[in-house]
């Protein structure tokens, strides 16, 4: 048991400031043996360990289809996170185990519309399941990309949707909570936005959809209000962790337990769950 | 497959205990501070086989250490390394005497957790490596229900060798594994006899002595159900009211298995460890966010013991709770997970 | 019997006899004010004293929380040195005497764990004592180095 | 040593002039002749009040649970719970005015096997130091005795010391049963629990068991009114008394 809490070293090849308090790792296995066996589908997390400081878990924000490396972006929140953001730097080692969970139904949603619905640092494991379909593209119909933040330094991967924003088989719409002058796009909370200016078409469509409890709750509710069946609803669920292979017993809902049976819920499923997160 | 049961009186099994403890590596109750202890030892005088359940600490510790080292790093400009701390080194198979029935069911059901998915192998060697020999008590404790609950006590498999006391200073060894099987014919000396059907009629009297000894009886059949439909009920609020959030209950249940990992560094170097952590704990669940999903205690009971009488058993469909009673007699105000649960078990359905 | 004589043995732990290159690590915890500048004399002065003590500065002796003391002795240290101005001279008007009281505590129930007395040893040293900074260095060594190595309570693997 | 009549018509007094909305005391376990504490704030509960020579539990320790932050309580006191109350008094901990405190003149409890227990055969002050209502006559105050188990163990030399010591941080299994019984550690977060930690960070070693006994002991020291709650909390029946009364002043 305890060997398989053994992580493996992997080092920091690039950190991207994503806001004021996200910041990308990019990270690359020291051992290429391993970077070849290292291998995962969107939605799956890893166990990342800053030696000394603890262990914590993130969902890998990049796609398998982009070899080489894997993202994990982080926002500076607790204790450990705290440090990593501190003490990290481009060229350090970290121990990172995993990947683990389950992951997006690939399957279920080929040849569907897409609805991504995300908020602030939600996109994240959103971004995995993104650049999995647009490597994929021909796989899916029609394309949708709804993200919001706070403000617009909040907004995660900017670069990044720029580039989606180019591409004319994607459709980005890009929300703040509060007005900005600076700041040309839609001004609202997500679910708002969702309901006024997407407008989505509800048959033959899967949303996905992670962000903070708050607006996943509104979410939620404002996509039964448009009528989408709540299978067709994917999202993805946080609970602390430690071990990460179903023994610790940190993540249980009931007779779930999130890491293996998780993170990737549809609210489906979720509705049958304890009322506990 | 039935195993053989032999008949030995209390010199015999002084020997017999003598004998395993010279030449394997043994492990039996060791009394201190009035408190029993599986500890190593090398001779019968320092420990008690048969110790009161009461004053018992559970064997898990044997199993699943109260910390395990998981690795052990160095950090320095010149690299990172990281050194798996490796195996157990065994030596031979190792012994437990006077190991208690529902102890040794806990190991039994912790098996099913630690065997899902990812293999707990250290768990799993460990026991495969373990001759336990069980002593099985002739009278019930105050907060003892284990007769109540989804096992069979009498022919419980999850030990090796049965010991139970007959009549007239009689004592039978059972069999209940081939592993005790071999290993009672390898170490019984010549006086001891191989048991008749008399035995095994006397074994059965003394159960049923035990079974009537018992002040709680749980209505098992249904709570399970009866739980599970009141997940929403005040009854947790009312029967754990008095709670201490102490966490002694899941330090010492033979069966709670959650653990949490730290680290810990000085300068360059670090071990990491796992070790044992309680649901009962506010920060168990509590995330970097500051958002925490049981926040309240009676939801962290709840959690407790619907684990314990029905998610377990839902996801691999045996009983967690063993009805060892030793979380009543520890706690310090004496909550019994007994009360609590037929206490909800009988509360009225929420509408 | 000679050679028993010259194994360096812990007192605490008699049963554990150390190897003969073993030096003793003292932790100094000193107040920035009076002591720390007391420590700077003696070096600005080239009095000589013991390389042993590792020097950490603290703003006043009132920082040192118990804490430190048990991890200093829990991870590397043989003994602890704590020093700061002389009670009524304090920059913080009475930091020093909210030390003592918490020092005497921790003293007495280190000694009573079975710690022994010598391993935490306090002392007033004020700016202008560079002298006498080097003579209580020299005299926390000396205990120390008769007490032998600590080896109670140790985290695990952390060699020194 | 029984004012279990009294209390119930205290305590049905009070609920029924709505003076309080939780009360404090102890009730029978049940099944034998021991008692535990109960939290009650429905007068219907009232008879099942007792107190006797068997009420050992500390009750001003759930004054810092949520039960009855914030809420007006009736609670019953023997002399060191009385002790503890007044301390967390001092340290702001609660609100006099919230309280309702019937302060017993105790004369000693006893423990499981019916022996007197061995804090009370050293008491000074048995009588509720602070109250509304005093059950009992007080008897004043008595003289110091030094415990003897710490006396004898004070005198022995270092290596024995060391030994009994290490004894029991070996045996402490890390729950921290006695800091969550003892009244006097209300803080919201134990320094121990503190992630930022890390050399103590809650691996669950006897070097960890050292760390957190003593700054537990530290912490209390020249607090600790020896209500032994820890003692009666500990699942490896540790002594750990010895830590803190050495301590206190």
């Amino acid at each position: 048991m305890e060997a398989l809490l053994v992580p493996s070293l992997a080092k920091i090849d690039r950190i991207i400031q994503e806001t004021p308090d996200v910041r990308t790792y990019r990270l690359k296995f020291k051992d290429d043996s391993i970077s070849e066996k290292f291998s995962w589908q969107p939605g799956q997390f890893v166990e990342f360990s800053l030696l000394g400081s603890g262990e914590c878990t993130f969902c890998i924000s990049s796609s398998a289809t982009r070899k080489g490396y894997f993202d994990c972006s982080i926002k500076r929140a607790g204790v450990v996170t705290a440090d990593i953001h501190t003490d990290l730097e481009e060229g350090d080692d970290v121990g990172i185990r995993g990947p683990y969970g389950n992951w997006f139904p690939l399957d279920d949603i080929k040849g569907k519309n897409l609805l991504f619905v995300g908020g602030g640092i939600g996109l994240a494991p959103l971004r995995s399941l993104i650049q999995y379909c647009i490597d994929n593209r021909g796989d899916y119909k029609d394309f949708t990309i709804l993200y919001g933040a706070r403000t617009s330094a909040d907004l995660c991967y900017k670069e990044e949707i720029e580039e989606w924003k180019k591409n004319t088989s994607i459709k980005v719409v890009l929300t703040i909570d509060k007005p900005e002058e600076t700041w040309k796009d839609n001004v609202g909370v997500v679910p708002k936005i969702l309901e006024e200016v997407v407008k989505p078409e509800i048959a033959n469509t899967k949303v996905i959809t992670c962000g903070p409890p708050i607006m996943i709750k509104y979410t939620l509710q404002s996509l039964d209000r448009l009528g989408f069946a709540p299978k067709d609803v994917i999202t993805t669920l946080e609970m602390k962790m430690q071990c990460g292979l179903g023994k610790c017993g940190r993540c249980n809902i009931g007779s779930t337990y999130i890491c293996k049976d998780g993170p990737v819920f549809t609210y489906e499923q979720l509705k049958a769950l304890p009322d506990e997160f | 497959m039935s195993f053989s049961t032999f008949v030995t009186d209390k010199d015999g099994l002084q020997k017999l205990y003598e004998a395993i403890i010279s030449k394997h590596e043994t492990y039996a109750p060791v009394e201190k501070f009035g408190k029993y202890d599986y500890k190593k030892v090398s001779s019968l005088k320092e420990c008690d086989p048969d110790s009161p359940i009461a004053m018992t600490m559970s064997v898990k510790p044997l199993f699943f250490p109260r910390a395990s080292k998981i690795m052990k790093y160095e950090a320095t400009s010149a690299g990172t390394s990281i050194h798996e701390t490796g195996q157990d080194q065994l030596s031979g198979p190792r012994v437990i005497l006077g190991v208690k029935h529902c102890d040794a069911r806990g190991l039994q059901v912790l098996e099913a957790v630690n065997k899902w998915d990812y293999i707990d192998s250290d768990f799993l060697n460990r026991r495969a490596n373990t001759v336990i020999f069980s002593k099985r008590c002739d009278k019930a404790d105050t907060q003892c229900f284990c007769t109540s609950l989804d096992y069979d006590l009498e022919n419980l498999d999850a030990l090796d060798v049965a010991v139970v006391s007959g009549p007239g200073g009689k004592v039978y060894l059972q069999a209940r594994t081939e592993k005790g099987e071999n290993f009672l014919k390898e170490n019984l000396g010549k006086e001891s006899a191989a048991g008749s059907q008399q035995a095994l009629d006397e074994m059965k009297k003394q159960y049923e002595a035990f079974a009537a000894s018992f002040r709680l009886k749980m209505d098992y059949k249904d709570v399970n159900e009866k739980m599970s439909k009141r997940f929403d009920s005040t009854a947790y609020e009312e029967a754990t009211r008095n709670c201490v959030s102490c966490n002694t209950c899941a330090f010492i249940c033979p069966t709670c298995h959650c653990f949490k990992i730290s680290d810990e560094k000085i300068k360059d170097t670090g071990v990491r460890y796992k070790s044992y952590d309680s649901c009962n704990n506010v920060y168990f669940t509590l995330e970097a966010g500051g958002h925490n999903p049981r926040p309240a205690k009676y939801r962290r009971w709840r959690q407790r013991s619907m684990h314990k009488f029905v998610y377990y058993k839902e996801r691999f469909g045996v009983n967690l709770c063993v009805g060892c009673g030793h979380c009543a007699i520890s706690c310090p105000v004496n909550i019994s997970i007994f009360e609590v649960v037929n206490h909800v078990a009988a509360a009225p359905m929420e509408v | 019997m000679e050679e028993v004589k010259d194994k360096i043995v812990s007192i605490e732990k008699p049963e554990l006899i150390a190897p003969p290159e073993w030096k003793p690590v003292i932790v100094g915890i000193l107040c920035n004010w009076c002591s720390y500048a007391g420590s700077d004399l003696t070096g600005t002065s080239r009095t000589q004293y013991p390389p042993n003590i590792r020097i950490i500065r603290v703003p006043c002796s009132s920082r040192v929380d118990p804490w430190f003391i048990i991890k200093a002795l829990q991870t590397t240290a043989d003994g602890v040195l704590i020093s700061g101005c002389h009670p009524g001279d304090c920059h913080y008007i009475s930091g020093n005497y909210y030390a003592r009281r918490r020092f005497l505590v921790t003293k007495e129930l280190l000694k009573m764990v079975g710690f022994h007395e010598h391993r935490v040893q306090f002392s007033w040293v004020s700016a202008a004592e560079g002298a006498k900074f080097a003579q209580v260095v020299k005299k926390v060594t000396e205990d120390v180095v008769k007490l032998g190595p600590l080896h109670l309570y140790k985290k695990e693997n952390f060699s020194k | 040593m029984d004012y279990s009549k009294q209390i119930q018509d205290i305590a049905a007094k009070l609920f029924a002039e709505g003076k309080i909305d939780v009360f404090v005391g102890y009730r029978m376990n049940g099944f034998d002749d021991n008692q535990v504490p109960v939290v009650i704030n429905d007068p219907k509960e009232v008879p099942a009040l007792v107190f006797t020579e068997k009420s050992v539990f500390n009750l001003s320790n759930y004054l810092k649970a949520d039960h009855t932050r914030n809420k007006r309580v009736g609670l019953v006191v023997k002399g060191c719970d009385s002790r503890s109350l007044n301390l967390l008094l001092t340290e702001s901990q609660v609100k006099r005015d919230n309280l309702y405190i019937i302060g017993i003149a105790c004369e000693g409890v006893v423990d499981e096997k019916g022996q007197k227990m061995q804090n009370c055969i050293e008491c000074i002050v048995p009588d509720a130091v602070v109250y509304d209502e005093m059950l009992g006559s007080p008897r004043g105050k008595k003289d110091y005795i030094v415990n003897a188990d710490i006396a004898g163990l004070a005198v022995k030399g270092l290596v024995e010391r060391r030994e009994y010591f290490e004894e029991i941080f070996d045996n402490c299994i890390r729950c921290n049963a006695c800091r969550h019984s003892c009244p006097l550690c209300y803080c919201a977060k134990c320094c121990i629990d503190q992630e930022t930690a890390t050399i103590y960070n809650g691996s669950n070693t006897a070097s960890s068991a050292f760390h957190a006994l003593m700054t537990w002991s530290l912490h209390l020291a020249g607090r600790c009114v020896d209500c032994r709650n820890c003692e009666k909390a500990c699942p490896s029946h540790l002594p750990r008394i010895f830590c803190i009364n050495r301590t206190r002043r």
